[in-house]
């Protein structure tokens, strides 16, 4: 168990540095020059020059990228070339707004996308099953700034029920979290229901009835143990998704999470903001397989014993 | 029989290493076949006979080298068919087919019944016109005993027993010497089992074949086969012509195998030796001889030494310290 | 020899279309499918506006009988416009699934037969890929490549294709010591025949349901890349740029932003129930 | 005659499907006595795993459906009880283990957790005596170590293990009917040995009394008092074990029997029954093995025959017997 | 099971708006702005959004008030320029105090400007000041002392210029040129207008995060008592919620784009809509350089450039794309800006359009690309419609700010839409530095008239309006009307929203000064609280 693991964190670190290469290559050849935007109207070219000089941007890119790298192992994000504060703490400010978003959505996705999940796959194939399932897909095909827009209007400013944006306190998180949210409730509820009728089918849940045990003790201890394994797989990457992809709920409820920051950056060509935003969402999704993977092995004995069956 | 025999398995052994610890270090061996030998004559069926997990069936495509065996060599008509390469290996691929066990598993769900069949001859490009691939695979489907009318349905519009003779007629549409028949009936009815066992001894009556059948059913084995090889944990426990074997056991493996199979009203019942316990796992097996943990005649030069296979009579030899060797006993 | 009958057969597919008729809900929606396909080629028949053409004069007139959704800021026929957009975004979802699916399947492929060191090189770079964040990649090979229709199919086709590698990876793992495939090395088949005749039939079905699964979210990327700007660009007409251009009008005119989040909703929904009735009516194992 | 425990009159039970009514069961009868072995015997298809699937009342429910007869067992028929009813005697009063030990078991859960469940299911009991109940089980299933064994998960032991874990589960409450659905089919020979023995000591030690499906003539032999010969769906011979070996009466049943390769005599040619098992959906007129019988008549082609006694205890279906016993030929 | 999630359910539901913070009775004003997320240094930063920050924190020694007219701030009187118009001596206002209880002496002038153009502080603006004697040496590092500063006293101090400029003490009126206090601004170091910003204004600056900043009055104020007791500048980069937000009463004060204005019309908030000019014009720039991507350029014949003109129908862009908040330009110079004289409008007539494109040797029309940002989208969308009528054929390409900048500080860029706002009321500021030719290659335009330079040089030179008035009158006659450099469109208006409590606020050009004349009628605003 502990070499498993080992293994698959010397491969994240594989991964982050892969990604910080790529990230470093793109941004030097993205178009837009970030010291002209600096200069805006009044930047005349000897200027440009001097500034790029004096920000390093002249030399070679793969000298930056080593010295940028040499600094990121110290710790040392740089500092944004706009906001002039530190990298890392710009991120931490944003990553503390993105991170309530993402619980309050991530904690809704996955309440009602289990509820709904196994409701569906116990009233299998009567209406229940049917409406949810219905529910489940509207919820994935329904683009989740136009949702946003639609319940900023009618729930926040017509009924007046949530603010309509700011992130003060946990009312100002239920829209946007319904908003972000229901994507990821309905592919829940889609890999459970499936994963459930799977299992459904397989032995030792008609050993399980043969004991002569009672419905929701099959349906909870045996079916849904087993029905697990793929829905983690499922949260897990959605988690992912959440973390770094709510850049267009922040922007209209006004949350200035780190979806948010990266699209200004990318906007400004701020690199060493872009740079290290990308790092720390990599190393947040390579965090969250690395969790999956743990989560296999509390579930599932196969894997965290090892040993495998028997040959024959 | 002056030329050399059509199949001589000389000293074949399979070894996986398993891989544990952090960078894979093999940290220990899995010895699924261990030092097997035996020859076959043309015309002949040889039956190996053994219980899950003994290695039969990896000693099976290892010999096809489907299976890249560890050590040990494989002579086809006194070519070394294990050291062959490219086109040598291709054209000395012909001689030797492989059916199946699973009927389900073992055909292309999205491939025809005549391409299924023809794949052997599209392959090495045996004939010139179409017409003659589909004449070819029409005598082939009336051999086994296939409805011509269903050459261009799909595998999952068969029974079981269709499908076995369609994994058949695959093997045989370019006449192969030796087929190597991995439990070819285990999966099916009795009464469909009878009759695949009819067709495979009427083939081996026309066509002059010679099988290497492999199964775990002793009364099978028996009625087909020439000569009986009993594995065990990858060794070659007993090997011997089949009456000799199944009339006069001599290795207590053997004895124990064939007192377990449940028998019918009239048939000889031997008192049964019921062994104890599980077989071991192949990744550590027993010191010396390897049945020695559950043999009911253990004795302690079992535990150190790993018996070789003796000749212990008129085409009978037995790997047991028990069994004298052949000149001392006549 | 007596010539064989044809006998109709009951090909794999035929018998999965037959699962797939039985499934109402979901011949409903292709028949949605194939009715926007219709659109998307027929737009210029379909309607007597030019979608393009400004009209300011009649502007934010409101769903009339001229003007069946109304008319946006610059007096265009909104419904013209869903019509020209639904060119733009299912060509973009299904050129850029192909291109995924294509990618996809070749690098599954390979890392799934050869397994080995070739294995281990190609997962990592699945794992890297889909490590990235999704759409912050498309932002930056769109600023890249620039605006424009081929960009964005170029854009994400080239950031779907994690999923379906992975699929069809497992998928080849799966087959590759199948016994047909053992069978065909024991003929002496080559590893080209084997990809080719055993690997890519099998693999077709996994393909269909990656494609169909894959072309909803290619919308929603599209949608997306243009509310922030970045889809086509103007004055050509595309549902996510509709929507983007009319959220400052929303309060007073609903309909200008309502009409395309359904059309999405609508085409998205249509694609995602397709593909679920094909995955089952596909799926070997939901045969017996 | 001891008492009766399950009586089994004219059960009848059919699938539901849109190819139509397809009668899995059809008019089936039986008893099974207190602490006797009942065999039930036949190919694949045959009913004999749905017949015990309705005893337990386990089969799918949408398509399949009782349409007739009864199952009485201690009087009280089960086609009647209400779901609740129904789950207080699965495992109390009949308990059943299956064929694939492999898959049987729920995989993430401890053997442990998986027996106290059984027992505490039917029984008001602490936690520590489920668990030192579940420890006497394992040990009485004859497995070393139960302390182990009741941590460790289903994928550390081998099949026979596991087996014996089934076996264990189900006599947890004490049952009085335990029914094996091809318990030893996956499982090697010696192990199967092995477990045969182990159920007919509990069956002798418990007085439970089995009800055994297989397909293995050796085992209903060896193992079974009465046995029931199944075709389609249909009871073809219902006798004691040592009558139906020594008097086989129905054609079907003699077929079988002369097909299976024997261990002791030579035979050039197995016997072989032609054509196949017909589909449900397409079942013939009269009797259903008349396709297949070489005594068809054109009565056997238009009328179905009833079950008629030829001896005490030894009932076919089969107009070749007219109902005083004598066989009559055509 | 099934109890429990639906109790859950309803309990995310019904925790709706919590307890409002008790309204203190304290005088707040809150304005809702986008954030410029460019710190807040106007040294280092050209942003007029963080201009309103900085505005109620630091001063610069004279001030642009919202009619256009400079007054002195921190310097008691107007500059004495020498009669070669090379050196200004200005007097500092004595007794101001840094809210950090400092004193305002010439020493932090000295400071500030030297700061200025230090290499490492990475000055933006140094181009408006670095005609100052020595500047140009600091900038690169030759010199450590500014040669043209020349501290007379404690609070008197002369500049001395490279050459005469007569707008130089203008730019003194921009908030570039605050002055910082020395042991304050060199403590602070890089955290200078990140985390702390001192200087003599009404307001200090409490706190500033990603939500907003919040400033607090500077209770020994040295011009009298400010307005309220604390002001909120709250963050909204979405400018549907920032509306949102004014509607549901969260913030007080906010500006409006044209396209939301639309939304209100006829709506009762239509009423707290405040309009106000803006100083600046819209054009369409048009690249007169021969070749453009190495093909024949069609734009650089003055006929294309007027049959443009004649296609454009600026009217309708005025009253339908701007939803009447703009004005048709009838030359370069904005209606308020010293230099401008009526003309009469630019023809709409798209026969003669068509005639002057055959006669340029186009008689079935041309194309040409657009590279524009998103926000020019409207306009450019309807001009591409109206020269479609002629012929022309317009492609859009919409790129992202970043690389708009590059592309057209690279010339790479063959038309564009254009807003050009003066700092101030001063034609100089406006078309000098965009269409003399050295300035206009950088902008795309490449328009060089010798003659037009002549005037505009003459007029930088010149301290007499009246005489700056008639050279730029000429100026523009060559520019809007001889060799239509570019095509007008029109002088826009800007829009604010606030709410009825709010009185004598207006905006001068581009900035919100919420540091000065606003203020609350309490009676309104205590019956709505």
């Amino acid at each position: 168990m502990v070499n498993f693991l080992v293994r698959r964190v010397l491969q994240a670190l594989g991964v982050i540095l892969a990604i910080s290469l790529i990230t470093f290559f793109i941004l030097n050849i993205v178009p837009g020059d970030p010291v002209q935007i600096m200069l805006g109207d009044l930047a005349t070219p000897e200027t440009v020059a001097q500034v790029r000089a004096q920000m390093g941007l002249d030399k070679p890119v793969w000298l930056q990228y080593l010295n940028w790298a040499g600094n990121m192992l110290r710790g040392d994000f740089g500092s944004s070339y706009f906001q002039h504060r530190p990298v890392m703490e710009l991120l931490l400010v944003s990553f503390g707004y993105t991170i309530r978003l993402a619980s309050f959505s991530y904690l809704l996705a996955v309440t009602i996308g289990l509820a709904f999940g196994i409701l569906a796959a116990v009233f299998h194939n009567k209406w229940v099953d049917k409406v949810l399932m219905v529910l489940a897909v509207g919820g994935i095909s329904a683009p989740n700034f136009w949702v946003a827009i639609i319940l900023q209007i009618v729930f926040g400013l017509t009924l007046k029920w949530f603010p309509i944006s700011g992130a003060k306190d946990f009312s100002y998180y239920v829209l946007p979290a319904i908003a972000l949210g229901t994507r990821y409730a309905a592919s829940i509820a889609r890999i459970t229901r499936n994963s459930m009728l799977e299992v459904s089918k397989q032995d030792y849940m008609r050993t399980a009835e043969a004991k002569g045990l009672r419905d929701w003790l099959i349906v909870m201890r045996h079916a849904f143990r087993n029905a697990l394994i793929p829905v983690i797989t499922v949260a897990g990457t959605d988690l992912g998704n959440i973390l770094t992809g709510s850049m267009l709920i922040e922007s209209v409820f006004q949350i200035s999470g780190i979806g948010k920051l990266m699209v200004d950056a990318i906007g400004q060509r701020d690199l060493p903001l872009v740079q290290g935003g990308v790092m720390y969402i990599a190393f947040i999704c390579v965090v969250i397989y690395l969790i999956v993977d743990i989560l296999y092995a509390v579930v599932d004995p196969r894997i965290r014993l090892g040993g495998g069956t028997r040959s024959e | 029989m002056s030329q050399a025999p059509l199949l001589q398995v000389e000293h074949l052994k399979k070894y996986y290493s398993m891989k544990t610890g952090l960078f894979s270090r093999a940290a220990g061996v899995v010895k699924a076949v261990d030092d097997i030998s035996f020859q076959l004559e043309s015309g002949q069926t040889i039956g190996i006979v053994g219980e899950s997990g003994c290695g039969k069936s990896t000693m099976g495509k290892t010999i096809l080298r489907l299976i890249e065996p560890t050590a040990g060599k494989v002579l086809l008509d006194g070519e070394d068919f294990t050291a062959l390469q490219g086109d040598a290996l291709k054209r000395a691929r012909r001689k030797m087919k492989l059916i199946f066990q699973d009927p389900y598993a073992s055909l292309n769900p999205r491939m025809t019944v005549r391409d299924i069949i023809g794949e052997n001859i599209d392959i090495d490009r045996t004939y010139s016109t179409r017409q003659e691939r589909e004449d070819r695979i029409a005598e082939v489907m009336e051999q086994t005993g296939l409805n011509l009318d269903y050459m261009d349905r799909y595998p999952h519009e068969f029974s079981g027993g269709q499908r076995q003779r369609i994994g058949i007629a695959r093997a045989i549409v370019l006449p192969p010497r030796l087929i190597i028949c991995d439990e070819p009936v285990s999966a099916l009815d009795v009464s469909i089992q009878a009759k695949i066992i009819n067709l495979l001894k009427a083939l081996q009556r026309d066509m002059g074949l010679s099988y290497i059948f492999i199964s775990h059913d002793l009364s099978v084995v028996k009625h087909i086969s020439d000569r009986v090889g009993v594995m065990y944990l990858g060794h070659m426990m007993e090997l011997a012509d089949k009456r000799s074997l199944y009339a006069n056991p001599m290795n207590p493996y053997t004895q124990a195998l064939i007192s377990a199979v449940p028998k019918l009203p009239g048939e000889t019942v031997r008192e049964k030796i019921a062994l104890s316990g599980d077989v071991p796992s192949p990744a550590n097996p027993p010191s010396g001889c390897c049945f020695h943990t559950r043999c009911p005649h253990a004795m302690p030069i079992c535990a150190q030494e790993q018996p070789e296979l003796k000749q212990v009579g008129e085409d009978h030899f037995c790997a047991c310290h028990l069994c004298k060797a052949c000149a001392a006993a006549s | 020899m007596s010539k064989s009958k044809k006998i109709n057969s009951q090909s794999y597919y035929r018998v999965s279309l037959a699962i797939l008729k039985k499934n109402r809900l979901a011949m409903f929606c292709l028949g949605i499918v194939i009715a926007l396909v219709l659109i998307a080629v027929f737009a210029p028949w379909l309607t007597p506006y030019d979608p393009n053409l400004n009209d300011v004069r009649n502007r934010f007139k409101g769903p009339s009988w001229e003007h069946p959704f109304g008319t946006d800021e610059y007096g265009r026929d909104i419904l013209t416009r869903i019509f020209y957009g639904c060119r733009i975004s299912l060509s973009v979802g299904i050129v850029s699934q192909l291109l995924a699916s294509l990618l996809g399947y070749f690098i599954g492929v390979f890392a799934g037969y050869y397994g080995g060191r070739v294995d281990s090189v190609l997962s990592f770079l699945i794992q890297v890929f889909s490590s990235f964040p999704f759409l912050l990649f498309a932002i930056a090979v769109m600023f890249i490549l620039g605006p424009g229709l081929m960009n964005l199919y170029i854009a994400l086709g080239l950031l779907g294709w994690t999923s379906t590698a992975r699929l069809i990876r497992g998928e080849v793992m799966r087959l590759k010591n199948s016994e047909y495939i053992q069978a065909c090395i024991v003929g002496g088949g080559s590893g080209w025949r084997i990809i080719m005749k055993h690997l890519l039939p099998n693999c077709v079905p996994t393909l269909i349901i990656t494609i169909t699964m894959g072309i909803p979210r290619a919308i929603l990327s599209e949608a997306s890349l243009s509310f922030l700007g970045l889809g086509v660009s103007p004055p050509t007409a595309s549902w996510g740029a509709m929507i983007s251009h009319a959220q400052p009008y929303i309060r007073k005119f609903a309909y200008y932003s309502l009409f395309p989040g359904f059309a999405i909703i609508i085409c998205v929904l249509a694609f995602n129930i397709l593909g679920d009735g094909l995955r089952d009516a596909l799926d070997p194992k939901l045969r017996s | 005659m001891s008492d009766i425990i399950l009586d089994v009159k004219d059960l009848s039970m059919s699938f539901f499907t849109d190819q139509g009514e397809l009668p899995a069961v059809n008019r089936v009868s039986f008893q099974v006595e207190k602490g006797r072995t009942l065999g039930i015997v036949g190919e694949s298809g045959c009913g004999k795993s749905m017949t015990s699937l309705c005893v337990m009342r386990l089969f799918p429910s949408p398509p399949g459906r009782i349409v007739g007869g009864s199952i009485l067992f201690h009087g009280q028929d089960l086609t009647k009880l209400s779901k609740k009813e129904m789950r207080a005697i699965r495992g109390k009063g009949i308990a059943m283990i299956f064929q694939e030990p492999m898959t049987s078991l729920n995989p993430v859960l401890t053997i442990g957790k998986q027996l106290t469940e059984a027992i505490m299911a039917h029984e008001t009991v602490s936690k520590a005596e489920a668990r030192a109940r579940a420890l006497h089980m394992i040990d009485l299933v004859g497995i070393p170590m139960p302390e182990k064994i009741y941590a460790s998960c289903p994928h550390q032991l081998s099949g026979g293990m596991r087996q014996r874990i089934m076996i264990a589960m189900a006599l947890s409450c004490k049952p009085d009917l335990l029914i094996c659905d091809e318990p030893t089919t996956a499982l090697d020979v010696t192990i199967q040995a092995q477990i045969l023995d182990l159920i007919n000591r509990l069956k002798n030690e418990t007085g439970t009394s089995v009800m055994m499906i297989t397909h293995d003539m050796g085992v209903i032999n060896e193992m079974t008092d009465t046995v029931l010969v199944m075709y389609a769906g249909q009871v073809v011979e219902y006798a004691a074990t040592g009558e139906l070996f020594s008097r086989p009466s129905h054609p079907y049943t003699t077929g079988l029997i002369a097909s299976i390769p024997s261990l002791d005599r030579e035979e050039e040619e197995l016997n072989v029954i032609p054509g196949a098992v017909p589909m449900l959906y397409e079942l013939p007129e009269g009797c259903l093995f008349c396709p297949r019988c070489p005594y068809a008549t054109d009565r056997c082609r238009k009328e179905r025959p009833e079950l008629s006694e030829i001896a005490p205890g030894h009932q076919v279906r089969c107009f070749r017997y007219s109902s005083d016993g004598k066989e009559e030929r055509p | 099971m099934k109890k429990l999630l639906a109790a859950m359910l309803t309990a995310v539901m019904l925790l709706s708006v919590c307890a409002f913070a008790g309204a203190e009775n304290a005088k707040v004003l809150r304005f809702g702005q986008m954030d410029a997320k460019v710190g807040y240094d106007p040294q280092t930063n050209t942003n007029s959004g963080a201009t309103t920050t900085e505005d109620c924190v630091v001063e610069p020694l004279y001030y642009w008030n919202d009619q256009n007219e400079l007054i002195p701030l921190l310097a008691e009187d107007f500059p004495t320029i020498s009669e070669d118009g090379l050196v200004y001596t200005i007097k500092l206002r004595e007794g101001v105090k840094f809210t950090d209880g400092t004193d305002l002496t010439t020493d932090d002038v000295k400071f500030t400007f030297e700061r200025m153009f230090k290499p490492e502080t990475l000055a933006k603006s140094t181009s408006m000041y670095n005609m100052i004697l020595g500047a140009k040496e600091m900038l690169s590092g030759e010199a450590t002392e500014l040669a043209g500063f020349e501290a007379v006293d404690d609070y008197t101090f002369k500049f001395t210029l490279v050459s005469p400029f007569s707008c130089f003490h203008k730019n003194l009126g921009i908030i570039y040129s605050a002055i910082f206090p020395r042991e304050a601004c060199e403590a602070a170091g890089a955290d200078w207008g990140v985390k702390t910003l001192i200087g003599t204004g009404p307001y200090i600056l409490k706190s500033s995060d990603a939500t907003g900043n919040v400033l607090v009055k500077n209770t020994n104020y040295w011009g009298g008592d400010p307005h309220f007791d604390e002001i909120d500048i709250i963050f909204y980069d979405n400018n549907n919620t920032k509306l949102m937000a004014f509607e549901n009463g969260d913030i007080d004060l906010c500006d409006m784009t044209s396209d939301l204005f639309m939304q209100y019309q006829g709506t009762e908030v239509e009423e707290l809509c405040h309009h106000f000019s803006k100083l600046g014009t819209y054009f369409f720039v048009t690249n007169n350089s021969e070749t453009f991507r190495g093909e024949k350029n069609p734009l650089a014949d003055v006929r294309v450039r007027e049959a443009m003109s004649l296609a454009i129908d600026r009217d309708l862009l005025c009253e339908v794309i701007q939803n009447g908040l703009a004005v048709p330009a009838t030359g370069m110079i904005n209606q308020f800006q010293l230099g401008f004289t009526a003309r009469e409008p630019y023809e709409h007539n798209l026969e003669k359009a068509k005639a002057l494109l055959a006669e340029a040797g186009y008689p079935d029309g041309c194309t040409i690309t657009a590279t524009i940002r998103k926000q020019d989208e409207a306009d450019t969308v309807q001009i591409q419609s109206d020269l479609a009528q002629v012929g022309i054929k317009l492609n859009i390409e919409i790129v992202d700010a970043a690389v708009w900048s590059s592309e057209r500080a690279a010339g790479n860029v063959q038309c564009l839409l254009q807003g050009w706002f003066p700092l101030y009321a001063d034609a100089d500021n406006n078309i000098y530095t965009f269409f003399h030719s050295d300035y206009s290659p950088a902008k795309s335009c490449f328009y060089s008239n010798p003659e037009f330079d002549a005037l505009m040089d003459a007029a930088r030179l010149s301290t007499d309006d009246a005489e700056r008035q008639k050279l730029y009158e000429q100026a523009d006659e060559i520019l809007s009307r001889q060799d239509y450099g570019s095509i007008p469109l029109y002088y826009p208006y800007g829009v604010f929203a606030a709410q009825p409590y709010v009185k004598n606020f207006t905006v001068g050009n581009l900035i919100y000064h919420v540091a000065y004349d606003i203020d609350y009628d309490m009676d309104i605003y205590n019956a709505q609280k």
